[in-house]
C-alpha cells in the first residue's frame, strides 16, 4: 500500500488510517447504492457514490469513518454521497463512539445534482455540530489532490479538530473559479505556490484554522487522529464560540490588508517563504510555533 | 457525452476460491472501476460495463476474452464503470481484481 | 423584492435598524408581540469574512444579551466572496463560525427562520438561511448553486440535455419550487408575508426543543417526492 | 596595386549604411545601447525589405521582446521579410505574416503555434520554404541562409557589449557566429547590463546593439516532469527498457526524449537499475537538458556527465553545485549550446529513446497532425543511426552484429534508436496506425514527402506495455510488420497479427514481454520511483532544486 496520503485512495486511506483489519463498511460497492441522478444525465456513476463509510477502531477505541474519493467527480457531494455521510453522523449519536473521522476529498457540490449537494451539505453540517454538543468528537483529515472546498469546507471547519497535510487545501472557492471571475491580476490559478500560500497546509496551521500539520504519509496521519482522540475535543458551546470569533475579529485586523501568506508570514517574523515552503512538517510546526500563537491572538 | 452499456458472457475455467465482493479502481477519467462477485454459472464470466467511451465494443471483447483466457474466471460476475480507461489500464485493473480475489486476507 | 419593500412587507414600522449598510443590515423588529432579532443580507450581497464574521457578531451578540429571541434572516445573496484575499482570511472559516453560531441559538433554544427575498446562490445561503430551524423563500425569488448555461459549460452536458432534464428533475436546476420538493424550503409564501412569518415563529415556539432540533429535511423529500434516494440511505445505513 | 574592387566589398557597405541609419539611436560607452522604447525605431532603422531576420526563439528561450517589437514596425517601411527561426512559438511570430512584415520562412518546430501556421498557408500569407531540424538549420545559416540581421536574447551584457547569456546559452552561439562573420547585425535583448560580466560567452565585436528589456526573456520550462503524473503502466515499460535494453546492450551514452516515459526511466535508475547492479554500466554519459527527474540518479551516483541543449528553469543552483556532472564556465554558472549538444547526440550517442504520437506498421513515426504544421525540432537528429559515425562501443557494434544478415557484409555498428509508447494515449487514441497523419497533412501542404519525424529503417525497438519489439533481429519486411503488431496491443494494428508468426518471433527473441524479461507485472508500481513528486525531486537535490511555482503544491 502505498506510503503518501495523497497518492492514496479513499479506500486505502480508511484502512491506513484505522487499526489494521478494523475497517467495517456499511453500504458496500455491492450493495451499488450509486447515484440516481447521474445515470439520468447519463454520466458513469460509482459503486459507493465517491464516499466509503464504516465502523473501524482507532487505537483500540470504536469511530465511525467516512472518507470521501476525490478522483470521482472530485470527491463532490451529491444527493447520495451527501446522505451517507448525514447517516453516518445520526448513527454516530445513537451509537455513541469514541469519535467520527471524516477525511475529506472534494471540490464541494457535485453540479450534476447541485440542489440535492447544496442541501446535503448545510445537514451534514447541522448534524455535526448537533452531534458535538452531545459530546461526539470529530476528527476531519485533509491532505488529497482534489483539496477540501466549497461546501466540504465548511463541513470540515465545523469539526473538533482538523488535520493536514501542507499539500492539502482547505477553502471556499477555487483558484480557478475567482480568476474566471476576477481575472489573473487577482487570483493566478496556475501560479501553485501562490495558491498554496492562499489555501495550503502550511497556512492555515499557522492562522490556527487547524490543529495539526504532519507530513504526507498514511501514518503520520494516524498518529496525529490518535492523538486528538479526546485531546483534541472542544465541544461545542458558547465558550469556544468566543475563542474562535475572537481569533477571527483579530486576524481581519492583524492581517486583513494582505492578499498573500508571504505578507503574513514576514509580518509575523517567520523566515523566507521560500524557506518556509521547503521545511518539512515537523520543523515548520517548530518554527512557527510562537508566531502561530501571536496569530491566533492566544497569549 | 452518452454512455453505452456492454454485456458479455465469456467461457473461462472455474475460480475456486470463494468470497466477499472485490472492488478494485475509481470511477474516474482515463480509469474504471471493477466490482467482482460471485456469479452463477461456474463455466462463463459474465462481465457488464458502462462506459462514457462509445464505440469500443470490439476492443472490449477483446481485452476480455484475453482476460478470461489468462485467469480463472468462471463463475464470476464482473460489473465495470469505465471512463475511457486504456486496454492496459482495464487489463492491469482486471487481474488487480482477480489477485484480491484470490487473496482470501487481503480486500 | 428588495431589502425596504421587504422590511415594510414583513414589520412594516414595528423595525429598528441597528446597521443599515447596502449590502448588510440587522436590527430588532416585533412580529406578533414577539421581539425577535433580524439578520440580513442585500442588494444581492458577496458574503465575504467581513461579512460572514459581523452576522456571527450579531448571533452571539442575541445569545448572550436576549436569551431564547427569535432569530429572523432575511437574504439576498449573490454567494460567497470570490475573492484572494477573503480566501487567505479563511472565508470557508467564517462561514462555518457563522453556520455555528446559528447551531448554537438553536441548541440554546432561539427560534430561527431565514426568509429568501430575492437571490439565494450556494455559500452564501448554507452558513446562513439553511441552517435555520425553517426556511422560506417568497415565491419570486431564486435559490440556485449554478445557472444552467455555467453548469453546461463546466460538465460539458450540452444545455437543452439540461433544460430538457430540468423540467423531470428538481436536483440540478434552479427554483425555489426544486428546494421545495426537495423538502428543504418549509413553504414558499405568497399573499400576506406578515402573517405567514408570524404563524411560522408561534408554530415553532410551540415545539419542544427536541423537536426543533430535528432535521427534517430528508423526510420531508420523501413525502413531497422531490429527494427520495437520501431517505433510502438514510433507512439502511441505521439499520445496519 | 592601388585599385581597390568594391564590388566585393557590398555586404561590409550595406551593413555601415544600416549603421549609419540608427547612429542617433545608440548611447553609452560603447555606443551599442539602444534605449527599450526605441527599439521599433531601430529594426525600422536597420532592416530592409526583404532581409534574411533570423528571430532567436527555441522551445525554451526566447528573444519575445525583440519579436514583440519586430512586429510593431510600420509594416510599408519593413515588409516582405524571410524569417529564419528555431521554433514559431509566440503569437508575435505569426502576426508578422498576419501583418505582411514578413512573407517567407525557414524553421525546425512549431508546437503552439502548429495549427495558426496551417491557417496563414491557407489564407496566403505565408510561404514556409522548408521545415528542418536544427542542426539542418543551423547548418544553412552558413550556407544559403545567412542571416541579414539576428535578433537574439542574452541574460547581461556589459558596457562593451560583451555577452553573458548564463545557463540558457542554446542556440546563440551558432546564430552571432553565422551574422557576425558574415557582414550581419546583431541586435540583443538583455535582461540587465552590469559593470562586469560572470564570463563572457559573446565577445563584444561581435554584437552591434545591445537593448535592455524592460522584462526577462521568457524560458519555457518545457523538461520538468511531474513524477505525480507517472503511471503504473509507465513504470512497467520504464522496467522494460532498462533490463530489456539498456542492460542488454550496455547503453553508457544516450540521450532521452521530453515526457514521462523517459521521466520513468530516470526514476527508476536508482531503484530499479540499482537493484539489478547497473551501477556504471548504464547511463553514465549523458546528452540532455538538465530534466529535474534525472537528480535522484545524479545524487545515486550513476551520472558521470550531462551536456544540455539548454537549461531548465529552477536547476541552476543545483548545476552550479554539480559541476563535476555539468558543464559549467569558470562562473560555476551552466553554459548550454544546443549546436553542439545535437552534434553529440547524433555522432557520440549510442541510443536515443523517445515517444511519439503515431506509428505505422513499417515503424515510421511522426507527430505531425491534421490541421497543425509542427516540424519535428532535434528528434529526427537524436532518432537516426549516424552514418558518419566510426568509433566503436559496446552498444553500437552490438546492435550492428544484431541487424547484421549476411556475414559477408561489411559489418557496421547501429545506433540505437527507441520509441517508446502505450499502445493507447488519452482519449483512447491508438498510438499504432496503418496509415500516418502525415500523408495527409503532406497532401494539404504540397510537400513530396511526409513529414516523418524517425524514419522506420532507423528505429530498432519499439517498446510498448505489451512488450519490446527488437526490430534488428527481423529479416524480412513481413517480421518487422509482424514485430510491431506484436506488441501493438488492442489497436487495430495489433489485433490484426497473425498470431502464429508473432509466438515465433517471441520464442526466437525479437518479440519479449514482461514476463520474457523475467519481470513480475505487479511489481510495478509508483513505489519504485526515486521520486514521486516535485517535492521529492527538490529533496533530493539538497534543497537546490528551486522548480517553478506552476509544478508546486507547497
Amino acid at each position: 500500500m502505498a506510503n503518501s496520503f495523497l497518492e492514496a485512495s479513499a479506500r486505502e486511506r480508511v484502512q491506513a488510517v484505522c487499526d489494521e483489519g478494523s475497517f467495517q463498511e456499511i453500504l458496500k460497492p455491492s450493495d451499488r447504492i450509486s447515484s440516481p441522478h447521474m445515470a439520468l444525465l447519463e454520466q458513469p456513476v460509482a459503486f459507493d457514490d465517491g464516499v466509503v463509510i464504516g465502523r473501524a477502531t482507532l487505537g483500540g477505541a470504536p469511530v465511525l469513518v467516512a472518507a470521501q474519493e476525490g478522483e470521482f467527480l472530485g470527491g463532490a457531494i451529491g444527493e447520495v454521497h451527501g446522505a451517507k455521510m448525514t447517516a453516518l453522523i445520526a448513527k454516530a449519536v445513537k451509537e455513541k463512539p469514541r469519535a467520527v473521522l471524516l477525511i475529506f476529498e472534494s471540490g464541494g457540490v457535485r453540479l450534476h445534482e447541485a440542489n440535492a449537494g447544496l442541501i446535503a451539505v448545510s445537514e451534514i453540517m447541522r448534524a455535526v455540530c448537533a452531534a458535538r454538543a452531545q459530546g461526539i468528537q470529530f476528527i476531519g483529515l485533509i491532505g488529497g489532490a482534489a483539496g477540501c472546498f466549497g461546501g466540504t469546507g465548511l463541513i470540515a471547519r465545523c469539526c473538533d479538530v482538523l488535520i493536514m497535510s501542507e499539500e492539502g487545501r482547505l477553502a471556499m472557492s477555487g483558484p480557478e473559479v475567482i480568476e474566471t471571475v476576477y481575472g489573473v491580476e487577482e487570483f493566478d490559478s496556475r501560479d501553485r505556490a501562490l495558491v498554496w500560500r492562499v489555501s495550503g497546509g502550511k497556512h492555515r496551521y499557522v492562522m490556527g484554522d487547524i490543529q495539526a500539520l504532519v507530513a504526507d504519509e498514511v501514518n503520520a496521519f494516524r498518529n496525529a487522529a490518535l492523538a486528538a482522540l479526546d485531546s483534541g475535543k472542544v465541544g461545542f458551546d458558547l465558550e469556544n464560540l468566543e475563542t474562535e470569533h475572537a481569533m477571527l475579529t483579530q486576524r481581519l485586523k492583524q492581517f486583513g490588508d494582505c492578499r498573500d501568506a508571504k505578507e503574513i508570514w514576514q509580518r509575523l517574523g517567520l523566515p523566507s517563504a521560500e524557506e518556509l515552503a521547503l521545511m518539512p512538517a515537523d520543523e515548520f510546526v517548530r518554527a512557527t510555533s510562537v508566531a502561530r500563537d501571536v496569530a491566533r491572538g492566544a497569549q | 457525452m452518452s454512455m453505452e452499456q456492454l454485456k458479455y458472457n465469456l467461457p473461462s475455467k472455474i475460480q475456486q476460491t470463494n468470497r466477499d465482493a472485490v472492488l478494485v479502481g475509481v470511477t474516474a477519467s482515463g480509469n474504471c472501476e471493477v466490482l467482482l462477485e460471485k456469479g452463477e454459472d461456474t463455466a462463463h464470466c459474465s462481465v457488464d460495463i458502462q462506459t462514457s467511451a462509445r464505440g469500443f465494443g470490439q476492443i472490449w471483447q477483446a481485452v476480455l476474452n484475453d482476460f478470461a483466457e489468462r485467469k480463472n474466471a468462471g463463475g464470476l460476475k464482473i460489473e465495470i464503470h469505465d471512463v475511457g480507461a486504456t486496454p492496459a489500464v482495464v487489463s492491469l485493473r482486471l487481474d488487480q481484481a482477480i489477485e484480491a480475489w484470490e487473496n482470501q486476507h487481503g480486500q | 423584492m428588495n431589502r425596504d419593500q421587504v422590511l415594510d412587507a414583513l414589520f412594516a414600522d414595528l423595525w429598528k435598524a441597528d446597521c443599515l449598510e447596502a449590502d448588510h443590515f440587522y436590527g430588532r423588529a416585533t412580529v406578533g408581540n414577539q421581539q425577535v432579532t433580524v439578520i440580513g443580507t442585500a442588494e444581492k450581497a458577496e458574503v465575504g469574512a467581513d461579512m460572514a464574521l459581523t452576522m456571527a457578531r450579531v448571533v452571539i451578540e442575541t445569545i448572550k444579551q436576549r436569551p431564547g429571541e427569535p432569530i429572523v434572516f432575511l437574504l439576498d445573496t449573490q454567494g460567497q466572496r470570490l475573492r484572494r484575499r477573503d480566501e487567505l482570511m479563511g472565508l470557508n472559516g467564517y462561514m462555518a463560525h457563522l453556520a455555528k453560531a446559528v447551531e448554537l441559538a438553536r441548541q440554546r433554544g432561539h427560534v430561527i427562520v431565514s426568509v429568501v427575498y430575492g437571490e439565494a446562490v450556494s455559500g452564501g445561503y448554507i452558513s446562513t438561511g439553511m441552517m435555520a430551524d425553517a426556511c422560506y423563500a417568497l415565491a419570486d425569488a431564486e435559490i440556485k448553486v449554478m445557472n444552467l448555461p455555467a453548469m453546461s459549460r463546466i460538465t460539458k452536458i450540452p444545455l437543452d440535455h439540461l433544460q430538457a432534464l430540468a423540467k423531470q428533475s428538481p436536483v440540478f436546476s434552479p427554483g425555489v419550487e426544486n428546494y421545495l420538493s426537495m423538502g428543504h424550503l418549509d413553504a414558499v409564501w405568497e399573499g400576506n408575508y406578515a402573517a405567514q412569518l408570524a404563524a411560522s415563529i408561534a408554530s415553532l415556539r410551540a415545539k419542544s426543543r427536541e423537536e426543533i432540533g430535528k432535521d427534517l429535511r430528508i423526510e420531508r423529500g420523501i413525502e413531497r417526492g422531490g429527494r427520495t434516494a437520501a431517505g433510502v440511505v438514510l433507512e439502511r445505513v441505521l439499520a445496519k | 596595386m592601388s585599385m581597390t574592387n568594391t564590388a566585393w566589398r557590398q555586404g561590409q557597405q550595406s551593413k555601415a549604411a544600416r549603421l549609419g541609419r540608427a547612429s542617433h539611436l545608440v548611447g553609452g560607452n560603447s555606443g551599442k545601447v539602444v534605449k527599450a522604447e526605441q527599439t521599433v525605431a531601430l529594426l525600422e532603422s536597420v532592416i530592409q525589405p526583404g532581409d534574411r531576420v533570423c528571430l532567436e526563439g527555441n522551445n525554451q528561450k526566447q528573444a519575445d521582446f525583440l519579436a514583440q517589437c519586430l512586429a510593431k514596425v510600420n509594416p510599408q517601411q519593413v515588409h516582405d521579410l524571410h524569417l529564419l527561426q528555431s521554433v514559431v512559438a509566440l503569437p508575435e511570430h505569426t502576426a508578422l505574416f498576419d501583418k505582411g512584415i514578413a512573407k517567407e520562412i525557414d524553421f525546425s518546430f512549431s508546437g503552439p503555434q502548429g495549427a495558426r501556421l496551417a491557417n496563414l498557408v491557407a489564407a496566403g500569407k505565408i510561404k514556409i520554404n522548408a521545415i528542418h531540424t536544427y542542426l539542418e538549420l543551423f547548418g544553412r545559416y552558413f550556407v544559403d541562409l545567412t542571416p541579414n540581421v539576428a535578433l537574439i536574447a542574452a541574460e547581461a551584457a556589459d558596457a562593451q557589449g560583451n555577452l553573458y547569456t548564463g545557463p540558457n546559452t542554446e542556440d546563440t552561439p551558432a546564430i552571432v557566429e553565422a551574422a557576425a562573420f558574415k557582414n550581419g547585425i546583431v541586435i540583443v535583448q538583455v535582461n540587465e547590463i552590469r559593470d562586469t560580466l560572470p564570463r563572457v560567452d559573446v565577445p563584444a565585436d561581435w554584437v552591434d546593439f545591445v537593448i535592455h528589456a524592460p522584462r526577462p526573456n521568457y524560458i519555457e520550462p518545457l523538461f520538468t516532469r511531474d513524477p505525480a503524473q507517472i503511471s503504473e503502466i509507465q513504470v512497467l515499460m520504464a522496467m522494460m527498457v532498462i533490463k530489456g535494453i539498456y542492460a542488454e546492450y550496455g547503453v553508457k551514452r544516450l540521450n532521452h526524449g521530453i515526457g514521462f516515459d523517459t521521466a520513468a526511466i530516470e526514476l527508476l535508475l536508482p531503484t530499479y537499475g540499482e537493484q539489478l547492479g547497473l551501477k556504471g554500466k548504464i547511463c553514465t554519459n549523458w546528452a540532455l537538458n538538465p530534466h529535474p527527474a534525472l537528480i535522484p540518479a545524479i545524487e545515486a551516483g550513476f551520472v558521470q556527465s550531462v551536456h544540455s541543449f539548454g537549461s531548465e528553469l529552477g536547476m541552476e543552483k543545483y548545476i552550479a553545485a554539480r559541476p563535476d556532472v555539468f558543464f559549467t564556465g569558470n562562473d560555476g554558472s551552466m553554459r548550454s549550446n544546443r549546436a553542439f549538444c545535437q552534434a553529440a547526440g547524433h555522432y557520440a550517442c549510442d541510443l536515443f529513446i523517445g515517444s511519439t504520437l503515431q506509428i505505422d506498421t513499417y515503424g515510421n513515426s511522426s507527430t505531425a497532425t491534421k490541421g497543425r504544421i509542427a516540424g519535428f525540432g532535434g528528434a529526427p537528429n537524436m532518432g537516426a543511426d549516424a552514418r558518419g559515425r566510426r568509433h566503436e562501443s559496446e552498444a553500437w557494434v552490438k546492435a550492428g552484429r544484431e541487424a547484421q544478415a549476411n556475414p559477408k557484409h561489411m559489418p557496421r555498428g547501429r545506433k540505437l534508436v527507441v520509441q517508446m509508447v502505450e499502445t493507447f494515449r488519452e482519449h483512447m487514441a491508438p498510438a499504432f496506425v496503418e496509415r500516418l497523419d502525415a500523408w495527409d497533412l503532406a497532401d494539404s501542404m504540397g510537400l513530396n514527402n511526409p513529414p516523418v519525424m524517425i524514419f522506420g529503417d532507423d528505429v530498432t525497438h519499439i517498446v510498448t506495455e505489451e512488450g519490446i519489439a527488437n526490430l534488428l533481429l527481423c529479416r524480412s519486411e513481413e517480421e518487422r510488420e509482424q514485430a510491431i503488431r506484436g506488441v501493438a496491443g488492442y489497436t487495430e494494428v495489433g489485433m490484426a497479427r497473425d498470431k502464429k508468426k508473432v509466438e515465433e518471433l517471441r520464442a526466437r527473441g525479437v518479440i519479449k514481454r514482461a514476463e520474457d524479461l523475467g519481470i513480475a507485472r505487479r511489481d510495478a508500481t509508483r513505489d519504485l520511483l526515486a521520486a514521486k513528486t516535485v517535492k521529492d525531486l527538490v529533496r533530493a537535490s539538497g534543497g537546490l532544486y528551486n522548480p517553478p511555482s506552476r509544478f508546486r503544491n507547497w
